[in-house]
């Protein structure tokens, strides 16, 4: 894989994800962990080789079917990409309307949804009267409203507190107990400590731990 | 509410304004253009309603002799097919037609006062013709047949609308019209332009619309709403700027008692055909911005 | 480097390109209008270069007493003050004036032709009198000396440049200062407007840089940079497109051996004085631009 | 202190930093972090009481001594804050810039912090090109590249991996160690546990334990 006109990110990475598994991704800064999520997430177009998602080969499925496979998985970004002049609510939305969900759907998940991530009181803010936080929280319901077959979540604990982690993991295990394949990249020795999923582990672009 | 509560922030650019004011302006110089082309319109309309007016003119003559020939002209005219009326234009007429031009003589002639021009020179006799409207009378023939009665005579025609004139009323109107259409396809090139730019400034936002399985036409179908809103406000101020004009030029001089600039009024049906234009532009944009939205969209 | 390598994105937005085709569009506007106003004027200093030519009517008189007449008027004229010459205006000049206004008794006419308007019809006399140019004839006295001479003489005079032509030029060139004025100023209002909308876009960058420790001229001095490269680049454009329509339509005819649309060319100094608007618009600019960011920054 | 239009979010609170100290700031999701440090930092004008920085009370000085307060003051932001159209090299060059410092003095400066830091490699890219670790590098270069007086650091080490941020800890510590005061938000456990400094708790915005 590699960016427009800069030198090759990732390298002979080999790697076939188990359908309802969870992995940990971990590496150095700049080993390129986000740049696999984005693969996986079928967001970036410049790769040698074949990306498989839920059995097609992405290189082949038009523009209709690209766009149904993606309303099956979720992203946590690393930077979190809220649309700035969207309530936390519509932010949250988003998804769920863009898959042709009625508003009775969306007012029935959403609200749930925040107020189990204790955004009650922000429900209405938009990103920039937020705290970093608050943003990252809002980013993961984004990303888990639509109860997703696949979720691919970057560093979705870096900007909360301890226990507020230990509930998102509690969030994503249920979730992956539910059918939903997960993969994690964190920076943090706990989480993988305390979680024993199998983990994957990048450097300089090349894959040099997989389980 | 989902129209109005656009995923991508475009009410907040500063390109939106821009397209405001674009197609504010393009709609209210397009009004106006085709409210020249409607004046123009009017007044062909109206010439064409109107009786031909010709001038047969006899050489000077004795005297004694005019008034007989005058007699023997005005009769034959009459008779011609599809002529309204034909009447001798009168001495006094004739004076003041004439006067304006020895004007220079007339300091040192106070003296001789009272005697018109046309009982001191020899002038020619008129004779003017009426033709109902819709008849085109044949001049050439017509000219043939006075000289056979009377040689040296001539016939004067202003045309429908004085031939000059009637030229210069058919150009406006054709030029109101071209020039409208330019205006309006302007605003439709201006909108494609602010779609492609706005395409690339949210190129984040919509990248991001697409990671979540966003197809183009809900992409396409905001800026279409957007530019619908856009282009009616738009068109609006437009189209009310444009009218203030209209009215305060075409009939401003005759609501203060002046004479009019112009010497027609809009009809009540160019007045609805002239509210078409900024809707119908509305519609344009709308339309446009979509399709630039989904070609771009589908060229990346 | 520090000039080019602006802290503030200010090339990438949309409202850059904007302001460059604003300052171009008018810049090529004032620049038209000022080369209208430096065409006026060249015609009205030429005028003033020719020698003023003024004529004097005397009333109708018999063949007999006429020449007398004429030639003692014509004496008296010569030895005005400033008076270059006078000429009697010849019999010939006079039917060449008068025969086009009986153009409709021509026709019958033939049979006594040789004879001219004047002899057959009581015309008054021509005198024309040059003035050197630069002085000032007072019309008003000159008549009534003429009059003590011929009672019922008057004087027409066309003015310098026949006085409703002069009166247009002069007009024309007041429209072009005015109007080219208003272009100028027009940029710099937009350049406000742009530099606050610019402030607003990006003032995320401009809290960072003064949380920094940025003074307000460290921000401000880069919309001066960005303004004047726009504005220079702008009315580059703008300049050479205006220069373009006006040596077509000024120089173009004389080139394809056409004559000419109007009487006039641009003199050198024109050039280079039209060349300044350009310029003198970028320095107004910058300079605005400036005000307008130092101004609004100090409120926030 | 509040913003726009929104609650107070930090109530009460007195507090006197030692100059030449060093203190962890710590806290929930939305306790007020963020918000106290924008107040340290001179960048928040509505607040009721006094804040007094560098011996001077900020209501009162003008914009001038403003401008020249806020020189000697670094921070890290949790939103990094980069100049998208800038380098790396230049998003860290612009506080010398603006403090006036000339071409050669950037010029060895910066790259040399950059360096350090393990950017060599990406040094003339822009934000947009960097992994969020880098990116996080990057604006930490920039707060300390001018060797400020006041370090304010909000959660510095949330996007690089456990080696890296041991090494900007022993950064932070070595500029204390010359006398800049330092103020560390951060959720790590680990780090307060490791590097033995007085601690700040903010909790819904007040402050519940001072060391
Ligand atoms: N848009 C881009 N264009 C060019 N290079 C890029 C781009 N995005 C990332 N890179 C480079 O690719 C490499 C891997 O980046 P990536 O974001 O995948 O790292 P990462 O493992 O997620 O790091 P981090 O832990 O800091 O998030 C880095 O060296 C980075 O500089
Ligand atoms: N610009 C703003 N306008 C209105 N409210 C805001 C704004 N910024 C923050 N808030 C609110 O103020 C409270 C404190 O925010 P702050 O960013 O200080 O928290 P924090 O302790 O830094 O949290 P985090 O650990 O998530 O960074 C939050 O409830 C947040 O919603
Ligand atoms: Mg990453
Ligand atoms: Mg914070």
């Amino acid at each position: 894989m590699r960016y427009d006109g800069a030198a090759e990110v990732l390298h002979d990475i080999t790697l076939t994800l188990k359908s309802g598994s969870f992995y940990f991704l971990t590496g150095p800064v700049g080993a390129g962990k986000t740049s696999l999520l984005r693969l996986l997430s079928l967001s970036h177009p410049a790769y040698r080789g074949t990306i498989r998602v839920f059995g097609r080969d992405f290189a082949l499925v038009g523009r209709e079917e690209a766009a149904r496979l993606r309303q099956r998985i979720g992203v946590v970004f690393q930077d979190f990409r809220l649309l700035e002049h969207l309530s936390a609510f519509d932010n949250v939305a988003l998804p769920l309307r863009i898959a042709g969900a009625d508003d009775e759907r969306v007012a029935a998940s959403v609200p749930e949804m925040l107020r189990w991530l204790g955004l009650d009181a922000v429900m209405e803010a938009p990103p920039r009267q937020l705290s970093m936080g608050e943003r990252q929280l809002v980013c993961i319901a984004r990303a888990v409203v639509t109860r997703p077959a696949l979720l691919l979540a970057d560093e979705p604990t870096s900007n909360v507190d301890p226990e507020r982690a230990e509930r998102l993991m509690h969030l994503f295990v249920q979730l992956h107990g539910l059918g939903t394949s997960v993969v994690l990249s964190t920076h943090s020795q706990d989480l993988p400590r305390r979680h024993p999923f199998p983990g994957l582990r990048l450097e300089a672009g090349r894959l040099v731990a997989a389980a | 509410m989902r129209t109005l509560d656009l995923d991508l922030p475009l009410d907040a650019s500063p390109l939106s304004r821009f397209m405001l004011w674009v197609t504010g302006t393009l709609v209210g110089l397009a009004v106006l253009a085709f409210a020249l082309a409607s004046l123009a319109q009017g007044r062909i309309v109206e010439e064409a309603r109107r009786p031909r007016v010709v001038t047969v003119a006899l050489p000077p003559a004795p005297p004694g002799e005019a008034e007989g020939l005058v007699g023997r002209v005005t009769a034959m005219l009459e008779r011609e097919p599809g002529a309204a009326y034909a009447a001798p234009v009168s001495k006094a007429e004739i004076d003041g037609l004439v006067e304006p031009l020895l004007a220079g003589a007339g300091a040192g002639d106070n003296a001789g006062a009272g005697a018109g021009a046309a009982d001191r020179f020899p002038l020619p006799r008129l004779i003017d013709v009426a033709f109902n409207p819709g008849t085109a009378p044949d001049l050439g023939a017509l000219e043939r047949r006075v000289q056979r009665l009377v040689p040296g005579s001539t016939i004067g025609d202003a045309g429908p609308l004085g031939s000059d004139d009637g030229r210069l009323v058919r150009l406006l109107r054709a030029l109101g019209l071209a020039t409208g259409s330019v205006f309006v396809l302007l605003a439709l090139v201006a909108v494609v332009m602010v779609t492609r730019m706005s395409l690339r400034q949210h190129h984040e936002t919509v990248d991001l619309l697409r990671l979540m399985g966003a197809r183009d036409g809900y992409v396409a179908r905001q800026f279409e709403h957007h530019a619908l809103l856009g282009a009616f406000k738009g068109g609006l101020i437009g189209f009310a700027a444009a009218m203030l004009v209209v009215v305060g030029v075409v009939h401003g001089p005759a609501m203060l008692g002046d004479p009019p600039v112009v010497p027609v009024r809009l009809r009540p049906l160019d007045w609805v055909l002239l509210s078409m234009v900024p809707v119908v532009t509305a519609l344009l944009v709308t339309l446009t911005a979509r399709l630039a939205a989904v070609l771009t969209l589908r060229r990346t």
